[in-house]
């Protein structure tokens, strides 16, 4: 078990290495430079080349890359270019508010999807399930931005006054302020996780319900009660962690989106901002930050899976490959 | 529920009552029909077997009589009479308790009929949770698996898996009627011949009925009392072992038979069935499908087909419990032989 | 004269994580002449199939060697020497492309090997095998999907009879079939054999179709063969104990000889085989020798048998159908 | 009045700023956070001149024009506690004059400044390498920074009447009253400026009363406004320009005729109209009527597009096209379109490029564009004159687009150098009029600065927003209005 | 066991089930917007007087703050939308198919190895940050490698493309790992047929299904992912009018009761996404292709 996570992790941090140096090289090879931006009027070569140093740009790439990389070993992202702020402090700041929008609003909506597609499977072809395959569609392809401003357009304008359309109350402001504040936000981020955990578990229910051991369970006389609660259901969920596992990782990248239609301080606020003004070491951190939320979701689906799955476990543990 | 525990033997059991008796079975799914008119009965301690080629509906016929359908399947029978009740017309929740304690059931593919995500002894507890377990799985060789408790299924071998659910379909509770469908067709010789042993030890010592299914004729001559055979739905022969396997009378029975290397001189051409293609067979099974308009469902394929039989399908004669459909099963098997 | 196929002296290993090992093949040596059917019988994973595959050059040997016509088989032989041994495997409907016709998958070989000189030359040639294997020639045009798993166990037989093999390796050729196609694929079998002097390695697990068809048997046990001899006089009187107990399990058709015997214990895996003997575990006749030594096999005539204790069994021992 | 102690005044803004220095930087957002925190050597007045705040006096000024000193208030202390001295002014200039700093002003004190000491803790000495009259407006604009606090970009220290508190990440700004103000105590507990990037957000938040000023508000989110008591939206002329010029120096438009062809056929109306909802002030040359130099009476270019006066001037120019280079953003974004449409009917086929901010000023400032037009906002920076936006068409700029006309390079040298404000009034005037006629840079509209106030608060110094500040220093809460 | 396979069961090409014809419905609507509306709805850039109008008989779908119609801009929008989510599907699988197949063949090797390790290191940034981030970075101008110029579109259809070939080379890695385990593979091996051509004779014809559903599912996700660029400003660029600019352009507007501008183009992209999943998914149904995998990105 020990080796196995000791193997998983270097992977992970091999990956991770990787994508650093591909953030690296994609920023570098981009034209122009924050530079541009930060110097404006006040432009010069000489100007240039002294706040060139001043940031530490001067150097060749790859010096900049060990740089970094030395930096990075040493917990340091760097720091903005334009406000100073050093970038660890920055997501320290962001990262929260987008983790708490995708934590609430994965987990309100995949609870739901769940409910939903287990409910649709056990009444296979009923109104009930028809119902759950059509929303499950729909949700899955209404684009989020579209959505959101569909419920900006609906709860900002028509119906004002019961749900916030923008901005974001800290907690620090009450909690049920801060929740509504919640609610649309995580309401448009969460519907595609729901939309395709309902679809999977629903499957994955239908077909578990289709297989031997569901088959002699009946024909031992377990009550239906008892064998979805016992075979069933423990069996579907298999494949439901890595699809939950999936969401996760789509949340992240889906704030993005959504915190820009709702004006919530996150995460991807901070990224488009820091793409828009060419803000090396911000972009990068963000960058890195969601490769590493991403790559440690991989990791905990796998290990989820490790401990729902026991054949999985026994290739693992055995040496096997993984995946 | 069990009082035979102490008597033993089934032969000094009372009158030898039908404990199970079909009559008139149809199963079709979506409108296709797998099982068609199936009559049979079974006493006590006798062992039915079950032959015919894939498809023939055995399963569905097994499946017809646990109640254990998929959905889509639609079941009419005349009768359907297990030990004194009808089964068409308990509510489920009767059937559900006569499924937990008087008719077992042995899958075909041991490795898959436990939940993969839960250990094996957990599993059988779910089922058997008395004390005796432990004999239980000594009488099958298999006291070991206590000492597994955090096991999972695909951790034991096929063989293993099938012994430990008889087990619990057969040992543990002690069921009147056991139904095996192919329990040996995934396993290997050997470990084929441990737990055709344990059936009939099985047999030997409660006295259950037994229904098995297999394609194996030979697995039939060494366990059953009883042979059926199942073409297209129907059952169109049926018959004490020593008879079938000495004087068959339908057509399809006797093909199964020449089909037999271990009945033919080495290195001899065996005799082997025409027309296998699917669409012979499908067309088979549809015209029959169609009631009334049809004639045997076989006779595409029979070496010895009369025009009527295309026209007409033939209605079972029978003698005794024993059956067969065929038109031509009056004549003796030279005239058939010369056709 | 060159044996058409021989194995000598191959073993074959997997890895199986954390350096374990699945010994599939171990030390196993045969060789067939022109027109022999040698069956290969044995239990589930004894490696079988990973002798089949080793044979037609699938896989290459972690030890030992192959040769076609006493030339070195591998995944890089020339044309010429893969043509001569060719494959049928067990499951006709995973065996054809299910995309392409049954002519396309006939015609392969032919297009492979040069062995036709135009278009219009392979299709007759595709129309001549599929009858030779007693097929109608419009069965060329179409695709596996509607056709029954007897008949598209011709066209594979068809498939390999294309490349003019001199020997066919049939791996269960008739283990997913009913029974009376299975005849029908056994007689095929029988009349390619006869007309075309075919060798075959048949290998199965149905001892009755291996008693029919074969001329020679090797039996296997956890990857080596045990015991090998003539078909009729291994059938009929087994030396090795493993042969003696699988004989007697399989059932006879027969309900006036009922003879069910119970067999104990299982096979064992072949990651951790046990020591000495890897039968000794379930042998009536195990020693303390058995434990230790690995058998050879041992020649005596005919046959051969690898038992340290072979000859002092009597004969009728364990009931030896 | 120290009666409103308890309340709050919140303010709309469009974003945070990348930057919190308003040493560094002169962008709007960050100077409005400014406003209060930080205060100036020279502020100005109701009629918008310069009078001495942080300042004692005018400043005296030697005879070769090289050395100013200024007297400084004392008793100032800054939100830390420290007083307010001389090397705190020295610390800001140096700061503002150093390459490394990346500082917008160090394009206006390169060249010029030389060094400041501090002769005692309340006179500073500032030497010039050359006359340099203009210092004295960047003087009233220069926001003075604890010395401590120069180089920091995400916080302010400085001595205005609120102390900035806390920087809440993309929600917003807080402030508080600061006790020890030198000046009349402050009228708001507490100042917050929240980050809404909506602008019709703002306007709904501020019809609801949940902000009591909303900045930048687009055209589009007006008519939430129309009709609300409590709301006045101020329309103000201001230093904000569109930066728009060509690259004179290289085809096409080395060609005078073409230049003019396309300042012709420029749609100024419909830019407006559509745009600026009729709002804005056709444009015609580089200066706007809020800036120094402006003149109301220059008409070169008419409202609608004389099409027929352009294809004239095109004559002999074979498929006239050219590439507009914007910066992204919803007006910039509008009004080239509108631009491309009405150069389209001229027959001038123009390719829109619109660019992220970044690539967008290395285009620039690299020279690698033919037309480019951005938002600039000189305020901070300059006050009520606009200098820099002229820059480009110097020739001896980094910035230069290729124009080369000796008399608007000596015009401008002498704009900064000289400190009689009726010359320099006279020399813009007339390099603007060049500059329009030579159709070098001829912005479409000059837009004005939409802000919106909630009746709970004073009026709005209309003097201030003429400069693009928002006054909130001196704003107060208003008697009755408000919940 | 069965002797007798079910009978073929090839592509139904019909759909039997009400929410595939609706899906199947939109997505030709889609697609004739795309391919007709440019040509019918008039210039997508003429502006006019009426700013800002409500949806009416002369402007179907009303008009933006600069007078243009919002019919005719979408139906442009819907253009390319379409053929920057058409190309970049067919530029991942034209990448991703060689790799999954080449990599699936070669099971649990080193190249295989390899490809997958490069692949996921790609995926380590979900889909739509990857394509920000360079589009946000490399700016939205035309960009030159060598003499070659890159536009936006073009830049677009490379990312979307680029960020497909993981999500593709996994599908056709998977069914070519399937398909290669099947006896005919071997088979032919045994024949003698060279790798290549079982690779692309045999084998492709085999894991196309899978793509082709994969393709389809793709699509949905391409036109979402072009018009997420486009809501943020960082995909194609004005004045070309795409369904993600328009229904971020129109966002100003929303507060003030414009719902037409940013909400129709929105829908018309909901119509297109929708109606790809459900085919898709009624085409996975059909061809029998692996459980739908609707992941990555939004
Ligand atoms: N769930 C089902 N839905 C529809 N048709 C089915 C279903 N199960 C079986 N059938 C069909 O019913 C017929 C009988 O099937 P059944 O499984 O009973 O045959 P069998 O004799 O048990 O075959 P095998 O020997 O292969 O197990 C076949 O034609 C089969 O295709
Ligand atoms: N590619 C492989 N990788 C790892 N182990 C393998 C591989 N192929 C076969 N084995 C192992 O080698 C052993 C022999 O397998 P093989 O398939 O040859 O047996 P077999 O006799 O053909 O069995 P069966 O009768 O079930 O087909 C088994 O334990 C099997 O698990
Ligand atoms: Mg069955
Ligand atoms: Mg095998």
């Amino acid at each position: 078990m020990v080796s196995y996570l000791l193997r998983r992790l270097i992977a992970l941090v091999t990956t991770v290495l990787a994508v650093i140096s591909l953030v690296f090289v994609l920023l570098r090879l981009s034209p122009g430079s924050p530079l541009y931006t930060l110097l404006g009027f006040s432009y010069s070569e000489e100007g240039r080349a002294a706040v060139a140093e001043r940031l530490g740009l001067n150097a060749s790439i790859p010096e900049q890359y060990v740089r970094y990389l030395r930096q990075l070993a040493g917990g340091d992202l760097g720091a903005s270019v334009f406000s100073g702020q050093p970038v660890g402090e920055l997501l320290a700041q962001r990262l929260p508010v987008s983790l708490e929008l995708g934590l609430v609003a994965g987990a309100v909506w995949m609870a739901l999807g769940i409910l939903a597609g287990a409910l649709a499977a056990l009444r296979h072809g009923s109104p009930f399930d028809g119902l759950v395959r059509v929303t499950s569609v729909v949700a899955l392809s209404v684009p989020s931005f579209w959505l959101g401003l569909v419920c900006v357009l609906v709860f900002g304008v028509y119906i004002t006054g019961v749900l916030p359309v923008s901005g974001y109350v800290p907690i620090s402001e009450g909690l049920p302020e801060h929740l509504r504040g919640l609610v649309l936000p995580a309401f448009v981020l969460g519907l595609p996780a729901f939309a395709v955990v309902a679809r999977t578990f629903r499957g994955s229910v239908l077909e578990v319900l289709d297989r031997d051991y569901v088959s002699f369970a009946t024909s031992m006389g377990m009550s239906r009660r008892t064998l979805l609660a016992r075979v069933a259901m423990r069996n579907a969920a298999i494949p439901l962690v890595t699809v939950m596992g999936l969401m996760l990782g789509m949340l992240v990248s889906g704030a993005i989106l959504v915190e820009n239609v709702f004006g919530v301080p996150g995460l991807g606020q901070l990224m488009v901002d820091s793409f828009r003004r060419q803000d090396y070491p911000v972009a990068a951190g963000c960058c890195l930050a969601v490769a590493v939320l991403y790559l440690l979701t991989n990791l905990l689906v796998d290990l989820a899976q490790l401990a729902i799955d026991p054949r999985i476990r026994e290739g693992v543990l055995n040496g096997g490959r993984v995946r | 529920m069990n009082d035979r525990q102490a008597t033993g033997s089934p032969v000094t059991d009372p009158p030898p009552a039908d404990l199970l008796t079909v009559s008139d079975l149809h199963v079709d799914y979506a409108g296709r029909p797998a099982v068609r008119g199936v009559s049979l009965s079974l006493r006590r301690g006798e062992i039915l077997g079950l032959v015919g080629e894939s498809g023939s509906g055995k399963s569905t016929l097994c499946s017809a009589i646990t109640g254990v359908l998929p959905a889509g399947a639609r079941v009419r029978a005349a009768g359907l009479r297990f030990d004194g009740r009808e089964l068409t017309e308990l509510p489920p929740e009767d059937m559900r308790r006569i499924r937990a304690s008087r008719i077992g059931v042995v899958p075909q593919r041991p490795m898959t009929s436990l939940s993969p995500s839960t250990p094996v002894l957990r599993q059988m507890r779910w089922y058997h949770d008395g004390h005796d377990l432990a004999d239980l799985l000594a009488q099958v060789g298999l006291r070991a698996v206590l000492d597994r408790p955090r096991d999972h299924p695909h951790r034991f071998s096929g063989g293993q898996l099938q012994r430990l659910l008889i087990v619990l379909a057969a040992l543990a509770r002690q069921p009147d009627l056991l139904i095996a469908d192919e329990p040996t067709t995934t396993l290997d010789a050997t470990v084929q011949a441990q737990v055709l042993r344990l059936l009939l030890d099985l047999r030997d010592r409660l006295g259950p009925a037994i229904l098995y299914v297999t394609h194996d004729l030979a697995v039939v001559a060494q366990i059953c009392d009883r042979v059926g055979v199942m073409y297209a739905g129907r059952l169109v022969e049926s018959g004490p072992v020593s008879q079938i396997f000495t004087a068959p009378r339908h057509p399809y029975t006797r093909a199964l038979l020449a089909a037999l290397p271990a009945r033919t001189e080495r290195g001899r051409r065996l005799g082997a069935m025409p027309g296998h293609t699917v669409a012979e067979v499908t067309l088979s099974r549809e015209r029959g499908a169609r009631a009334g308009s049809a004639g045997c469902a076989f006779a595409p394929r029979c070496p010895v087909v009369l025009a009527r039989c295309h026209e007409e399908e033939p209605t079972p004669i029978t003698m005794g419990t024993d059956v067969v459909r065929c038109h031509r099963a009056g004549e003796t098997p030279e005239a058939e032989e010369d056709a | 004269m060159t044996p058409v196929l021989e194995l000598d002296h191959v073993t074959r290993r997997f890895p199986a994580g954390r350096r374990q090992t699945v010994h599939a093949v171990e030390d196993v040596s045969f060789r067939i002449d022109p027109g022999e059917t040698l069956a290969i019988v044995g239990e589930s994973g004894c490696g079988k199939s990973t002798v089949a595959r080793l044979a037609v050059g699938l896989l290459p040997p972690t030890r030992g060697a192959v040769r076609i016509g006493g030339v070195p088989a591998g995944t890089r032989m020339d044309r010429e020497t893969r043509r001569q041994v060719q494959f049928v495997s067990q499951n006709p409907w995973s065996a054809l492309n299910p995309r392409k016709t049954i002519g396309h998958s006939v015609g392969q070989p032919l297009a492979v090997h040069g062995l036709c000189r135009s278009v219009a030359e392979r299709a007759e040639r595709v129309a001549e095998l599929l009858e030779q294997v007693g097929l109608p020639a419009h069965y060329a045009a179409r695709r596996p999907g509607g056709v029954s798993g007897g008949e598209l166990q011709r066209v594979t037989v068809a498939r390999a009879l294309a490349a003019r093999p001199r020997a066919i390796v049939l791996d269960e050729p008739t283990a997913s079939l009913d029974v009376g196609v299975k005849a029908t694929v056994v007689n095929l079998l029988l009349d390619l054999r006869s007309a075309l002097g075919l060798a075959y390695v048949l290998i199965t697990h149905e001892l009755d179709i291996a008693r029919h068809l074969a001329t020679r048997v090797a039996v296997m046990y956890l990857g080596r063969i045990v015991e090998q001899g003539p078909a009729d006089e291994v059938f009929s009187a087994p030396r090795h104990p493993y042969t003696r107990m699988l004989l007697a399990a399989v059932p006879v058709p027969d309900p006036a000889r009922r003879n069910l015997v119970a067999l104990s214990g299982e096979v064992p895996s072949a990651v951790h085989p046990p020591p000495g003997c890897a039968f000794h575990p379930r042998c009536p006749y195990v020693e303390d020798a058995c434990r230790e030594a690995v058998p050879r096999l041992i020649a005596v005539g005919d046959r051969h048998s690898a038992c340290l204790r072979d000859g002092e069994i009597p004969a009728d021992a364990a009931g030896g159908a | 009045s120290p009666t409103g102690g308890g309340r709050t005044l919140r303010i709309g803004v469009a974003a945070g700023p990348s930057n919190l220095n308003p040493l560094d930087s002169g962008s709007e957002v960050t100077r409005w956070i400014a406003e209060p925190v930080m205060e100036t050597l020279y502020d100005y007045d109701e009629r918008v001149r310069s009078v001495p705040l942080l300042a004692a006096a005018e400043p005296a000024v030697s005879a070769d024009g090289l050395t100013w000193t200024i007297p400084l208030k004392r008793g100032v202390t800054f939100h830390n506690g420290d007083a307010f001295t001389a090397e705190h002014v020295v610390a800001s200039l140096d700061h503002v004059a150093a390459f490394a700093s990346g500082s917008e002003w160090v394009v206006y004190f390169l060249g010029y400044y030389s060094g400041a000491r501090a002769v005692d803790p309340n006179t500073v000495e500032i030497r010039l390498k050359r006359p340099y009259g203009l210092l004295r407006s960047h003087l009233t604009n220069l926001p003075i920074t604890h010395r401590a606090f120069v180089d920091r970009k995400d916080t302010m220290m400085g001595t205005g009447p609120y102390r900035l508190e806390r920087v809440s990440a993309g929600l917003g700004y807080s402030m508080t009253a600061h006790r020890g103000y030198h000046g009349p105590s402050p009228a708001y507990a507490r100042l917050e400026f929240q980050i809404i990037p909506d602008g019709s957000t703002r306007a709904v938040n501020l019809r609801a009363g949940s902000v009591d000023i909303a900045t930048e508000l687009p055209v589009a989110a007006l008519p939430l406004l129309a009709g609300q008591q409590a709301v006045t939206v101020h329309r103000v002329d201001a230093p904000i320009d569109i930066l728009t010029y060509v690259k004179a120096g290289d085809p096409p438009f080395d060609d005078p005729n073409f230049r003019r062809a396309v300042a012709y056929a420029v749609d100024r109306q419909g830019v407006n109209d559509k745009v600026f909802g009729g709002a804005a002030v056709l444009g015609q040359g580089p200066i706007g009527p809020a800036e120094r130099g402006y003149d109301p009476d220059l008409r070169v270019f008419p409202a609608r597009p004389d099409t027929a006066r352009a294809r004239e001037l095109l004559r002999g120019v074979t498929a006239p096209s050219f590439t507009l280079t914007i910066s992204a953003g919803q007006v910039m974004e509008d009004i080239a379109q509108i631009l491309v449409q009405s150069w389209a009917r001229a027959g001038i086929t123009v390719k829109l490029e619109v660019l992220q901010g970044g690539p967008w000023a290395q285009r620039w400032i690299s020279g690698a564009y033919q037309m480019i037009m951005n938002r600039f906002s000189s305020g901070f920076t300059s006050g009520d004159a606009n200098y820099l936006t002229l820059s480009p068409a110097q020739s001896t700029s980094v910035l230069a687009c290729g124009y080369e006309n000796p008399s608007v390079d000596t015009a401008l040298e002498r704009v900064w150098a000289i400190d009689d404000q009726d010359e320099r009034d006279r020399l813009l005037r007339e390099v603007n009029a060049t500059l329009t006629e030579d159709a070098v840079m001829f912005p479409p509209v000059y837009p004005k600065m939409i802000v919106a106030q909630r009746a709970s608060v004073s009026p709005m110094d209309p003097a201030r927003m003429k400069i693009s500040r928002l006054g909130t220093p001196r704003l107060r809460p208003e008697g009755n209005a408000g919940e | 066991m069965s002797a007798v396979v079910s009978a073929p069961r090839g592509a139904r090409l019909l759909p039997r089930d009400g929410l595939t014809w609706f899906g199947a419905v939109c997505a030709a609507l889609f697609c004739l917007l795309a391919a007709l509306g440019p040509s019918l709805a008039g210039d997508p850039n003429a502006t006019g007087s009426d700013v800002l109008a409500a949806p009416s008989l002369t402007h179907l779908f009303g008009t933006d703050q600069l007078g243009r119609d919002l019919l005719a801009r979408t139906a442009a929008g819907t253009r390319v939308s379409l053929t920057v989510s058409l190309a970049a599907v067919a530029l991942g699988l034209l990448v991703a198919l060689p790799l999954g197949i080449f990599a699936g063949y070669h099971g649990g090797r080193l190249f295989d190895d390899l490809i997958m390790r490069v692949l996921e290191i790609v995926q380590a940034l979900p889909m739509f940050v990857l394509a920000m981030f360079v589009i946000g970075l490399s700016g939205t101008a035309t960009a030159h490698l060598g003499p070659i110029p890159i536009t936006m579109t073009t830049k677009v259809v490379l990312l979307l493309g680029v960020a497909f070939v993981p999500y593709f080379a996994r599908v056709a890695r998977a069914a070519t790992m399937a398909e290669t385990g099947q006896e005919y593979v071997a088979a032919l091996r045994v024949v003698g047929v060279p790798r290549l051509r079982i690779l692309f004779g045999e084998l492709l014809p085999n894991v196309a299904p899978a793509m082709v559903v994969q393709a389809f599912l793709a699509m949905a996700l391409a036109v979402f992912a072009e018009g997420g660029l486009g809501f943020l400003g960082l995909g194609v660029q004005l004045p070309q009018a795409t369904l993600g600019n328009l229904t971020g352009g129109g966002t100003g507007y929303l507060p003030a009761g414009v719902w037409w501008y940013s909400v129709l183009p929105g829908a018309v992209m909901l119509a297109g996404i929708l109606g790809f999943n459900l085919i898709g998914d009624a085409l996975s149904d059909s061809l029998g292709g692996r459980g739908t995998t609707h992941v990555e990105t939004r």
